[in-house]
């Protein structure tokens, strides 16, 4: 039953990250889908694929955004 | 009207829409060259659905040709679709992609 | 189980590449974009992890205790794993170069929009 | 057992010594020592390397292995196990050793203008042009799909690398756009890849080939015909055909010109190794030609179309290199041993030619600092040597004998006729004369008419390497052109073996 919980939260965890107008936010909740994704391959049977998305996917990536909207700017801007 | 004077005057016309640009001898020319081997390949190309069936290539060509001479200049509006954006380019990236794999999937039935 | 998690795990990936897609396309903020890539990314790993699956399967990892031909049976496909495992560092290090050059853009612009940053220049 | 080592060292020493000049960013005289050093061993290596093929890691297949063999049961030495290959394979052909050839000979020469070119050569420039190189011959050699897939997705980094680098007005904005378009096409490019893997269980090509001849798969199913029209998909982006002409071109006249030079070369390489590769797997299906011509055909309308309405001459390069892309395509896609031939020929005279043509017109930029045909002028004046080799380049592209690409578009323009295709031979000449027109446009504005009066040219003189590469890469068109079948005769034995 978990596998579907996860991958509930992945789908919805992916969208609810592109709506946010902060960009802070957005890149924090990249992290969801991926811990999410790594709980997922572990449930498929492939632990050692799991560390590495479970650091990659919900640290290093959130990370690497979120210093990267500190360094430019925080909030989306009107488009056009 | 004979069919020479509705091309001339087609081309008047690519001269006129072309001033956003200082226009000189070489760019008209070049733009006029341009649609021309852009028509004439297309058409070229078309024959090849010969292979296909005859008919379809006869009705395929005289299309071509109407299509062709009702929309002459086509080559400013080709040229301003083809440009740097990226969102154009990645829109036409992603119909691309739409195509090609409903054309592999038309294909392998057909062919 | 009524649906089989293996089929709902591709669906999940797919949701994920579609998603992964449609911001790429049609959000306007690069940041925005990037993480839809990201996601894109992440569909395309969870689909070949899921490929590799076998449903009531064990890890791929023999322990000494283990019969051969017992294992060979029933552990799951690690050949697809290892793939996944080197697309995850691709897609990292891609991330990093594409965020840098973002950094860099938004340095002379001023502005993180792509259809101001990333227009025609009419050259 | 033939392994071979020689096989990757044609990889291994030019991404060791890419590592190398990374390391060594201000020591200005060791950087020019190891890179003229490693750019003339580059293309000495294929030369000297005996045909055979590469595994890595000592992994062959168990028919191979004596050793292994001996009393394995019949369980496994009866059946396909026995043959498949468990590692990375590298293959070594006549045709890869002159593909892999010309790649280092146009490495050589990017590598010698650049040093010659720049006061303070950097060593990251250098390792990035270093690395593409690898990655594009390792693309050229290996077996292995995914491997494939891993050195493509190296390449495109080094060819954003190249672009950065060249510190071109809005460079970092091509690059970005160059990028994101890659992320897209690369996860779709791996999931054609392993759609295959998980129908055949196995990413080594010669393996596929035969679980599908084997009749193991379903060679129609529609979960193949997916992975097909995903491939084909990487593979417009790797080479740069519709819908990614605009950002191929776009990215050819924001790199300096040695980097464009070598960028071209790149693309015109991973077209023909992917474009085999498709051409192995997937030749049974009749659509795959067709496929192939038709993209072509439009590589070659709209980029040699867009190269006339342009006024910047890199841009018009950029979309020339695009549309000649297009011959090769053809080529291939005729599926006929002679139509490939052909298509591989033109890919080796292209590559040749239109460095010629990128390192030819650099000097203009290098006396000039411009690029935009309409603030130039009069440049025949200033050095009619150099004007008179760009010609010969521009002559060369357009396919006029003596030189290459006069025989490899005859070759294609025969190949079609046999086929039954004379429509594709017209198109193939008349876009010849429109190339050649479009090119005399571009020489005519820059190098013949008067001199404009705002235009200022700088005082440094064109490097004697840059003549000396222009000669060389001249003296190459010739040979190529009066005796093709030095080429023609090492690309057949592949051309045969695809049909």
């Amino acid at each position: 039953m978990i596998e579907y919980i996860l991958m509930i939260t992945t789908v919805l965890g992916a969208i609810i990250a592109l709506m946010q107008r902060d960009l802070l936010k957005a890149a924090i909740l990249t992290g969801i889908p991926g811990i999410s994704i790594a709980f997922l391959f572990q449930f498929l049977l492939a632990p050692d694929v799991a560390l590495t998305q479970a650091i990659v996917g919900s640290a290093i990536l959130p990370v690497f955004i979120a210093l990267t909207v500190l360094k430019t700017r925080r909030t989306e801007e009107e488009s056009k | 009207m004979s069919f020479y004077d509705i091309i001339l005057k087609r081309i008047r016309k690519i001269q006129e829409k072309a001033e956003e640009e200082p226009i000189t001898n070489v760019t008209a020319s070049a733009m006029l060259t341009a649609e021309l081997t852009l028509i004439i390949s297309v058409l070229v190309a078309v024959v090849m659905v010969r292979l296909i069936h005859p008919v379809l290539m006869i009705i395929m060509i005289a299309a071509v040709l109407v299509i062709a001479l009702m929309a002459m200049p086509i080559m400013p509006r080709l040229r301003r679709e083809q440009n740097d954006d990226l969102n154009n380019m990645m829109f036409y990236v992603v119909v691309a992609l739409g195509i090609i794999v409903a054309l592999f999937y038309w294909g392998n039935l057909n062919v | 189980m009524v649906v089989d998690s293996q089929l709902m795990s591709f669906f999940t990936a797919g949701s994920l590449v579609v998603i992964g897609i449609f911001a790429a396309l049609f959000l306007d903020n690069l940041i925005k974009k990037i993480i839809g890539l990201a996601f894109l990314a992440d569909g395309v790993n969870l689909f070949i992890i899921t490929m590799g699956y076998k449903p009531g399967g064990i890890v791929y990892i023999f322990l000494p205790d283990m019969v051969v031909s017992n294992f060979a049976q029933t552990a799951s496909y690690p050949l697809p794993f290892a793939l996944v495992l080197t697309n995850i560092v691709i897609g990292a290090s891609t991330l990093a170069v594409i965020l840098g050059l973002v950094i860099i853009l938004n340095k002379r612009h001023g502005s993180l929009s792509a259809s101001k940053i990333l227009r025609d220049k009419g050259e | 057992m033939d392994t071979n080592a020689l096989i990757a060292v044609m990889v291994a020493l030019p991404i060791a010594s890419a590592l190398f000049l990374n390391l060594l960013d201000k020591k200005d005289r060791t950087i020019k020592i190891l890179a003229i050093i490693t750019a003339i061993v580059i293309p000495i290596i294929p030369l000297l390397t005996p045909y055979g093929s590469h595994f890595f890691g000592g992994y062959v297949p168990l028919a191979q292995n004596a050793t292994l063999a001996q009393g394995l049961p019949s369980l496994i030495t009866g059946t396909q196990l026995f043959q498949f290959h468990p590692g990375i394979m590298y293959v070594f052909t006549s045709a890869q050793q002159l593909m892999v050839f010309v790649l280092g000979l146009i490495t050589f020469f990017a590598i010698f203008t650049f040093l010659n070119e720049t006061k303070r050569p950097s060593g990251v420039y250098a390792f990035l042009m270093f690395m593409g190189t690898a990655s594009v011959s390792a693309i050229l050699l290996s077996d292995d799909i995914f491997n494939i897939f891993v050195f493509f997705e190296i390449a495109a980094l080094a060819q954003v690398g190249i672009i950065v680098a060249s510190g071109i007005k809005n460079n970092y904005e091509t690059a970005l756009k160059y990028i994101l378009l890659g992320n897209i096409a690369g996860p779709l490019l791996l999931l054609g890849i392993v759609i295959l893997l998980g129908v055949t269980g196995n990413v080594n090509v010669t393996d596929m080939i035969f679980t599908f001849k084997q009749g193991y798969v379903d060679p129609n199913s529609p979960v193949i015909l997916m992975s097909l029209a995903l491939i084909t998909f990487g593979w417009l982006y790797a080479s740069g055909l519709p819908p990614f002409h605009t950002i191929k071109s776009a990215v050819y006249s924001k790199a300096l010109p040695h980097g464009a030079a070598l960028l071209q070369a790149f693309s015109v390489f991973t077209l023909v190794a992917i474009g085999i590769i498709i051409l192995r797997l997937f030749s049974y299906n009749p659509f795959t030609n067709i496929a192939i011509i038709g993209i072509s055909v439009i590589a070659m309308i709209l980029g040699i179309t867009m190269a006339i309405v342009q006024t910047d001459y890199k841009r018009i390069l950029g979309y020339l290199a695009v549309g000649e892309l297009g011959y090769i395509g053809i080529g291939l896609g005729l599926g006929t041993a002679f139509g490939i031939t052909a298509g591989l020929f033109q890919a080796v005279n292209e590559a040749i030619i239109t460095s010629f043509l990128f390192i030819g017109f650099g000097t203009v930029l290098y006396k000039t600092r411009t690029s935009n045909t309409r603030k130039l002028g009069g440049m025949m004046y200033v050095n009619p040597r150099v004007a008179l080799l760009v010609l010969l380049a521009g002559l060369a592209m357009a396919g006029v004998p003596p030189l290459n690409a006069f025989q490899s578009k005859l070759m294609l323009i025969q190949a079609a006729i046999q086929s039954g295709l004379p429509e594709l031979g017209i198109i193939m000449i008349l876009l010849s004369i429109v190339t050649f027109m479009t090119f005399m446009k571009a020489f005519y504005t820059i190098y013949m008419r008067p001199k404009p009066k705002e235009l200022e040219i700088l005082d440094n003189k064109i490097p004697r390497s840059t003549v000396i590469s222009l000669v060389a890469l001249l003296i190459i068109c010739i040979i190529l052109g009066l005796f093709p079948q030095i080429a023609t005769n090492s690309l057949q034995t592949l051309a045969v073996g695809l049909v």
